[in-house]
């Protein structure tokens, strides 16, 4: 079922990404939130549907990401961070560490406020800075966030992180330890991060990071504030991150500091890459596939080969030695990505006497 | 044009795949039920271990106890017919063990119908993502190698539980934290050692383990000269050592594994004139002689069995294991040995009370809790309500040319 | 013709040792079409950037609109309203002519974050109107059948008017051209002086850097002549013209 | 005082091994343009021929007198040819059509490419920490108040060495004239007739060549490896390296031993588990108050 479910995501993303008209557009989509809505229904394991959860948290990162580096230009290598600091925020709030209990659906909201203010203190003093080392600041910044959660044993439980957390409810209903809840939680997740994220793109602002990504200097001229609007970027694809990660722990139950690591920052840099950067439809795309390959292929692969093949192999020592693979292959074959936008497409395309 | 096609291929791609899905019954619990259950009356073992990445090298030499143990039981033969199957996930992630994968993986077993029992996880902090989720669904879970208090003892372990409180569904053959350090800090004292200096991982196992030690050294009299954490990936640590070695210090006890530093720490004691200061871990450093080389000689640790040498079963299965896999044991292979066995014999003497039918998981589970004085390579094992191995042995050895040496045990309780 | 709408006053800007721009003062009258001329290396390009605030005086002041705007950020001195343009042209290559209408029209919408955010229905009324805004612009600029490809994809000519149209999208008091004729051909250059014309007849004063002379004589009403990063002459065109200083800093350093 | 000297000089040692991997990244960057995440890979596979060769000579202790100089002599070159040769390889097979890419590909190819080498060095010698033979005789000098080992002055004169020797690469041969050039403008160096692809391809070899002599500098001098160890050390020698200045080989080697200094000093005073987070702590810092570095030149914007 779930690769049933990635395959379909991944058709419609594409049906969407190639129709011109709006009313297509919208139509196709709708057709793919009713089938989702009913998915979970026509069969499928628990364990099927948490995968899907998972997948579908990769895709609101990809997306809060993407308004980052595809959308603005700026390369983030410390993604993770602020979904540490949304996971945590739910771990401390409601759980029994503190004693406190907020509600599920308060932290998600604030969570999404501490990991844009988070984006905001970094992001301001180190905006101006040029690409790459922007880059490197991130890095690093991804690099201390978990390591802080990691030593500060008295508030977070240090390296055993922080266990039992609440079960979110929903009008007095608890969740229970199905997935099922959180499935229909992260496709209204989806769908908001959708909805905000395209409205970004076609406003005065992502109009503002279009021109930033292609000429800051120019872009000034045209009175566009390029600190501020950079801030924007980073403290909005933050704050999608932190929204993420209250739901990633609610459903976990758990929060340690070995989930938030490096490794899930180039994750989710590679599905946007993969996918094509800037372009929504393709942003999922790689979030599909780069999530469903690293849940549910690279764990399996071992029963995949004796099932599927009928070989009896020891892969999956080698799973990440395969996932590199993929990541060059698919690098050299598609450097825009599977799905680009407009523009990297023509950017690839273009005579390579323009270097930027 | 590329992109026509493109869409075109997927959409065929779409119905393939439904397809696909429908025939295997069920892809994403890769070896489901249906479509692949296998002949007879088949059972199957999900296990859950980190299988790639850092922790492999130690996640597949327990793998490989746990598989022994399904193989002499299979060949011997089980009541009723049944064969074992084992069904093995990685939980690791882009080569770190992550909880969430381990629920994925511990959810996939659950949702499989011919998963009777769990084994594993290997890493603390997966089993506390774990047991909400098999406690709920009543799945009977052996770890070799938890050792975090909080999973069974306490408060937190009634946290874990709340979905059903009255079932516990976790189990462990390996020993707790609180028990194996602060039998430690009792070797330690016992060895005459009055000031240590202790260094942990801060990971799960090692900073529980040194803070532990910390409490009862300093309770039985000792003084601890100062307690340092390190990073994950040091390979330097002259600095630190350097620093300790202005403290004088009669022990180094250092909390975590081979592979996290003691083997770097124990060889660099040497460059900063430490050579002859005793030092001392738990049981995830009976294999430091692999990275320190002669260094390790001197190097004390404890193991959480009785005294090998005495004990037929395990060195018998040192033995079986080194003649089917042709490498030593790791540090957790008798433990997954062991635990596999408490597994296996609960299965059989289930099917056995299900009149030689295939049982449920909740006998299954029943069976498991009643083990009790089970003969396996780490002594008599059997579980207290929490899940806890009853009246533990732990053991004191060091190293010798490169060879382990008994040294003494004592029997820890609560 | 009223106040200065842009007062240098001993400006100066040193690039190590050499000094691009050396006390420098001129004022540009509200609503005049002003030319800056002179030799390669002369320091005009540096003028406007500073005046632009690409960097920052090392010393005088930079009043627009009796404001110092000197050390000002782009942005700042953009929305305080002189629009720009650039020697070697500065589009968003990537953009459809159209959005780099739209992008230098930025600052006189008020859309804020969250109505960016929500699409509120003020921010999409701005949008529709930014946008027929835009279509007119390039229309004006005889760029309609270009909006929607890419800025780099149209010929040069067009893409030295779209840069125009993109600096007048942003309704700057005060225009900065930076050798708007280069490149192009006497009908270019002919549609180039109407045009000016009819922004400045719109109410838009208009600075320029030209090299080519006759369109600076026909343009403009008062000109400045730079060399070495100092005001050699100003006057109208004959004065200018009949200056021996300026006809020795011509005739002295060829133009390379 | 006798403790700062005894951590300056663990600092200085540990930043020579940093500096020899920062000098790479630096000049792969200044270069190409691209940030070689699987550089720090290299640096282990280093350890790891070093390691192999070793073993096909069949050696376990210590080397004394010819076979001191011929044995680690063949380990040192033979790691560092290897390093170089993988340098081009990773270069030409993944590097070089992405050239003209969108920024981000060529970097996460190179993640990617740090991935394969990581799962390759694992096949090869399993997930543990792999012990490395005391092959180097290391005796101890006594300099007032500190010691210092041989080996550590060995590792920071390398560094030294390799800093000056590709200085003069650089400054005074044609290669290095064509680096420069490809450095600062290759579409203007490719018109003035420089190999482009040539360059670039032994500007990956050069570094390739420096990492492969960290790791076996890394391999003596720890005697032990892992084949994680390339992802740590290849940050913190990239944050040497942005610290001193990206593209500046000086500011490199500056970089690596600051990098070095901080870490020990942090491990002595605050703690060991805070030592990485102060080296990032420090370089948000630095970057916040010089953006481009402590040597690195501040390129003014082209109007």
């Amino acid at each position: 079922m779930v690769y049933a479910i990635a395959a379909i995501v991944i058709a419609f993303a594409v049906a969407i990404d190639r129709v011109r008209t709006k009313r297509t557009k919208l139509l196709l989509l709708a057709g793919l939130a009713v089938l989702l809505a009913v998915a979970p229904r026509l069969g499928g394991s628990d364990a099927s549907v948490n995968a899907l959860v998972d997948i579908g948290i990769y895709v609101v990162l990809a997306l809060g990401l993407n308004v980052v580096v595809g959308f603005a230009g700026l390369l983030d290598l410390g993604y993770a961070a602020f979904f540490a600091i949304g996971a945590y925020t739910y771990a401390m709030l409601a759980s029994p560490q503190f004693g406190l209990h907020l509600p599920f659906w308060v932290l998600l909201f604030l969570a999404a406020a501490l990991a844009s203010l988070f984006g905001i203190v970094l992001g301001a003093p180190t905006l101006r800075l040029r690409g790459d080392y922007l880059a490197i600041v991130t890095l690093g910044f991804g690099e201390i966030v978990p390591q802080v959660f990691q030593n500060l044993t008295k508030y977070t439980g240090g390296p055993n992180g922080i266990g039992a957390l609440d079960v979110p409810t929903f009008f007095g209903i608890p969740f229970g330890q199905s997935a099922l809840p959180y499935y229909y939680v992260t496709l209204a997740a989806i769908a908001l991060t959708l909805l905000l994220t395209n409205n970004l793109r076609a406003s005065r602002l992502g109009r503002a990071w279009m021109a930033i990504r292609e000429d800051q200097l120019a872009a000034a001229h045209a009175g566009i504030d390029t600190t501020r609007s950079k801030l924007a970027a980073f403290a909005l694809g933050a704050s999608f991150s932190g929204f993420a990660g209250v739901i990633f722990a609610a459903k976990l139950s758990l929060v340690s500091p070995d989930l938030f690591q490096f490794q899930v920052s180039v994750l989710v840099v590679s599905m946007l890459v993969l996918g094509g950067m800037g372009n929504i439809p393709g942003v999922v795309v790689g979030a599909v596939l780069l999530g469903l390959l690293n849940g549910t292929v690279l764990p399996q692969l071992d029963t995949i080969a004796t099932d599927v093949l009928h070989v009896h192999a020891d892969l999956t020592q080698a799973s990440f030695l395969i996932y590199g693979v993929i990541l060059v292959g698919l690098m050299l074959f598609r450097p825009e990505g599977l799905l680009p936008d407009r523009e990297r497409r023509a950017e690839m395309h273009a005579a390579p006497n323009e270097v930027v | 044009m590329l992109s026509r096609s493109l869409v075109l291929r997927l959409c065929a791609a779409a119905p393939l795949a439904f397809a696909l899905a429908a025939c295997s019954s069920n892809a994403s619990t890769a070896s489901s039920s249906a479509a692949q259950a296998p002949a007879g009356n088949a059972v199957k073992i999900g296990i859950d271990l980190p299988l790639s990445g850092a922790d492999s090298s130690v996640g597949r030499s327990t793998l490989n106890g746990m598989l022994l143990a399904i193989e002499q039981a299979n060949a011997k033969g089980l009541p009723g017919g049944v064969t074992l199957q084992p069904d093995q996930l990685d939980d690791a992630v882009q080569g770190v063990h992550s909880p969430q994968q381990g629920v994925a993986n511990a959810r996939t077993f659950i949702s499989d119908d011919g998963v009777l029992v769990m084994l594993g996880p290997y890493n603390s902090n997966v089993a506390a993502a774990q047991i909400p989720v098999t406690n709920a669904a009543g799945l009977a879970q052996i770890s070799a190698s938890t050792v975090s208090d909080g999973l069974t003892l306490g408060d937190d372990a009634k946290n874990l539980r709340r979905a059903n409180p009255t079932t516990n569904t976790f189990f462990r053959v390996s020993t707790t934290d609180s028990r194996q350090g602060a039998a430690a800090a009792r070797f330690a004292r016992q060895l005459g050692k009055k000031t240590v200096y202790i260094i942990d991982d801060n990971e799960t196992y090692g900073l529980d383990l040194a803070n532990v030690f910390e409490k009862d050294f300093t309770q039985l009299g000792g003084t601890v000269i100062g307690h340092d954490h390190i990073d994950k990936g040091t390979q330097d640590f002259k600095a630190l050592l350097t620093k300790i070695a202005a403290t004088k210090p009669d022990l180094i006890f250092y909390g975590g594994t081979t592979s996290t530093g003691a083997g770097l720490i124990r060889q660099q004691m040497f460059d900063e004139g430490l050579g002859n200061t005793a030092f001392m871990g738990g049981d995830g450093i009976p294999d430091i002689a692999t990275v320190a080389g002669p260094r390790a000689d001197g190097t004390y640790y404890t193991v959480a069995a009785p005294n090998a040498d005495k004990l037929l079963s395990a060195r018998q299965f040192v033995r079986d294991y080194e003649a089917r896999f042709h490498e030593p044991i790791g540090p957790y292979s008798a433990n997954a040995y062991a635990a596999t066995q408490v597994a296996i014999a609960a299965i059989a003497a289930a099917t056995k009370e299900n009149g030689g039918k295939v049982p449920t998981r909740a006998q299954v589970l029943a069976q498991i809790a009643k083990t009790n004085a089970l003969s396996t390579p780490i002594g008599p094992v059997g579980f207290d309500a929490g899940g806890d191995v009853l009246e533990p042995v732990v053991s004191l050895y060091t190293i010798k040319n490169g060879q382990p040496v008994f040294i003494s045990q004592q029997s820890v309780s609560k | 013709m009223g106040a200065p709408i842009l007062e240098i006053r001993g400006v100066s800007k040193r690039f190590g040792k050499l000094a691009a721009v050396d006390d420098l003062s001129l004022s540009v009258q509200t609503g005049a079409i002003f030319g800056i001329i002179g030799p390669n290396g002369a320091g005009k390009s540096t003028l406007f950037n500073l005046v632009s605030g690409v960097s920052r005086p090392d010393s005088g002041e930079i009043l627009f609109d009796g404001v110092d705007v000197a050390g000002w950020h782009s942005d700042a001195i953009a929305r305080a309203g002189i629009g720009r343009t650039f020697q070697n042209l500065r589009l968003f290559g990537y953009l459809s002519a159209r959005e780099n209408v739209m992008i230098g029209g930025h600052a006189r919408l008020k859309a804020t974050l969250f109505d960016s955010l929500l699409n509120t229905p003020r921010a999409r009324r701005e949008e529709r109107a930014a946008l027929s805004r835009a279509d007119e612009l390039l229309a004006r600029f005889d760029l309609a059948a270009d909006a929607d490809r890419f800025a780099r994809n149209l010929p040069y000519g067009g893409q030295r008017r779209l840069e125009i149209a993109r600096a007048l999208a942003g309704q700057p008091q005060l225009l900065l051209l930076d050798e708007p004729a280069a490149g192009a051909n006497a009908a270019e250059k002919r549609a180039l002086v109407d045009l000016v014309r009819a922004i400045n007849a719109a109410g838009t004063t208009v600075v320029l850097i030209e090299h080519d002379m006759g369109v600076v004589m026909e343009l403009c009403h008062r000109i400045a002549v730079l060399d070495y990063g100092v005001k050699i002459a100003e006057g109208d065109g004959a004065e200018v013209r009949a200056n021996p200083r300026v006809i020795e800093a011509y005739l002295g350093t060829p133009d390379a | 005082m006798h403790e700062f000297l005894a951590q300056l000089v663990n600092g200085i040692s540990l930043g020579g091994i940093y500096a020899l991997i920062a000098i790479g990244y630096t000049m792969v960057y200044g270069i190409a343009e691209l940030i070689n995440f699987a550089h720090g890979d290299v640096y282990t596979l280093g350890t790891f021929v070093a390691l192999a060769i070793f073993g096909a000579l069949g050696i376990s202790g210590e080397l004394h007198g010819i076979a001191l100089v011929v044995d680690s002599g063949l380990a040192l070159i033979g790691a560092a040819v290897c390093c170089g040769l993988i340098g081009m390889a990773m270069e030409r097979l993944a590097y070089r059509r992405l050239r003209n890419a969108p920024r981000l590909a060529p970097l996460i190819t190179a993640i990617g490419v740090s991935f394969i080498l990581q799962n390759l060095m694992q096949l090869w010698k399993g997930s543990a920490p792999i012990p490395f033979p005391a092959v180097l005789p290391n005796p101890r000098f006594d300099l007032g108040p500190v010691s210092i080992t041989a080996q550590q002055i060995a590792v920071v004169a390398l560094a030294v060495a390799a800093m000056f020797a590709l200085q003069i690469v650089v400054t005074r041969t044609r290669t290095g004239a064509a680096m420069r050039a490809v450095a600062q403008d290759r579409q203007a160096a490719s018109l003035m007739g420089v190999d482009v692809d040539r360059t670039i391809a032994i500007t990956f070899l050069i570094a390739g060549l420096l990492a492969g002599v960290g790791g076996f500098v890394s391999g003596v001098y720890y005697q032990s490896t892992w084949f994680l160890n390339g992802f740590s050390a290849g940050l913190k020698a990239f944050t040497a390296a942005v610290l001193g200045g990206i593209g500046n080989i000086a500011g490199a080697m500056l970089g690596g031993f600051l990098i070095g200094i901080i870490e020990s000093f942090a491990t002595w005073l605050i703690g060991g588990q805070w030592s990485n987070v102060t080296v990032f702590a420090i370089l948000i810092l630095v970057l916040v108050l010089k953006p481009s570095g402590l040597l690195g030149e501040r390129v003014p914007e082209k109007v």
